[in-house]
């Protein structure tokens, strides 16, 4: 990394049920160069194998409530990809 | 602190009694029980998982808002794990001073749940196939995503 | 036959499990409990009357017709006699296989028991008196009734 | 009875509630000369003690079912008056 670059932040994505299935895994701690936001991740995401199938716009929570993908993220966020709801 | 998310049979006497009170004489109730049949398959059973820290999150702000809103007391449950055909996934209970508060709070209580709740349902099908609910419409939420074996992914 | 009337306490586990089924996924609950206030008094305890024939009679054609329109299954129960505070006085339970129409059809019911089934009460206040509830109004259905003592009236 | 007359009808009417109350007593058999109407019945219970309190269209079954003042009665009918109703 170079020097000049800001610190990198790390945020942990949590993926569950279609999408943990899909990318084949269900937690993963992520470097991104500041300022990184939501939709940062998931293009990470995308680029990874499966990662293609994520929709346009997943719903996305972060710290436990729900966000839109230009929120900024800060290190040590939670940042969970959710699959279409399904409760109740 | 309230638990929201459980994975045993839920009990509907228990949540009753959490919010009655003699100034509440209306109580709406709402159970949601596991179908036989979706999307015109027959179904065996099924498996709700959960994003369990935010399920606790979000329950809370739902019904601390419904609360204030509609001056009620309400008891919210949702059972994750294996369901069989029958059993009741999701329970809530509203106790107002008048029956119109009462359902009203306890309708948007369910839609709030079902629109904002993280929780997921994989359905098994007498055909032999399973499937997560709701991954297969090309909604609001996006694309076709379809169900497929694990494979060791990594990165960072 | 059904009986729609009991001087027993409600089970509302009964009424559910005489409702579910495998394909009604959506079962909508009310209550009416007895509060201890009314019209700014405080109430002590009450007594529901009824005109025993006529309640099972209307009470059947109300749960016919919403089990026909809202392809639901209905149980409904209303108790009378003398109930303490927090005691139900009704119970309906709606089982469909979509909530939409359980919610819906279990709000039609009871708006159509309290409109057209001939159950009475009458309150026990804090301050001593007793009165039949409804009778002080002067609404559509008149002017204003008092409650005297009897008489030994005859016709015919 | 003058034998011209029809036959007299016999009715069987009903109080509850408040109205029982109001008038002292739970059931009276009425003799009524035909055609007659609820509103007959109702007529009669007014001109007893306590009837003036009767409200000017009160709730009315006839057989177990609402029926409006205008209603035609026959032999056997039971009738029952109704307060305003309290249930649920």
């Amino acid at each position: 990394m170079p020097s000049t670059a800001a610190p990198a932040l790390t945020v942990r994505v949590l993926l569950f049920a279609s999408y943990a299935d899909t990318l084949g895994f269900a937690s993963v701690e992520l470097r991104l160069t500041p300022p990184a936001t939501v939709g940062d991740v998931l293009d990470r995401l995308r680029a990874l194998p499966g990662g293609e199938r994520l929709p346009p716009k997943p719903l996305c929570a972060l710290n436990l409530t729900h966000v839109s993908s230009d929120t900024a993220l800060s290190g040590g966020d939670e940042l969970a990809v959710l699959p279409p709801l399904a409760g109740g | 602190m309230t638990l929201y998310l459980t994975e045993s049979p839920l009990d509907l006497g228990e949540l009753l009694a959490s919010v009655q009170s003699p100034e509440r004489g209306g109580i709406a109730c709402f159970l949601g029980t596991v179908r036989n049949h979706h999307g015109g398959r027959e179904v065996l059973r099924l498996e709700y998982s959960a994003y369990g820290p935010m399920v606790e999150a979000e329950c809370a702000r739902i019904v601390a808002e419904a609360e204030s809103r509609w001056q009620a007391a309400i008891a919210l449950r949702h059972r994750i794990g294996r369901l069989k055909i029958g059993d009741a996934a999701v329970a809530v209970v509203v106790a107002s001073a008048h029956r119109d508060e009462a359902f009203v709070a306890c309708r948007h209580v369910i839609e709030e749940l079902k629109r904002r709740v993280p929780i997921w349902k994989r359905e098994v099908y007498a055909d032999g196939s399973v499937e997560w609910v709701g991954s297969r419409a090309a909604g609001q939420q996006g694309s076709e995503l379809r169900v497929t074996a694990g494979f060791g992914g990594e990165t960072s």
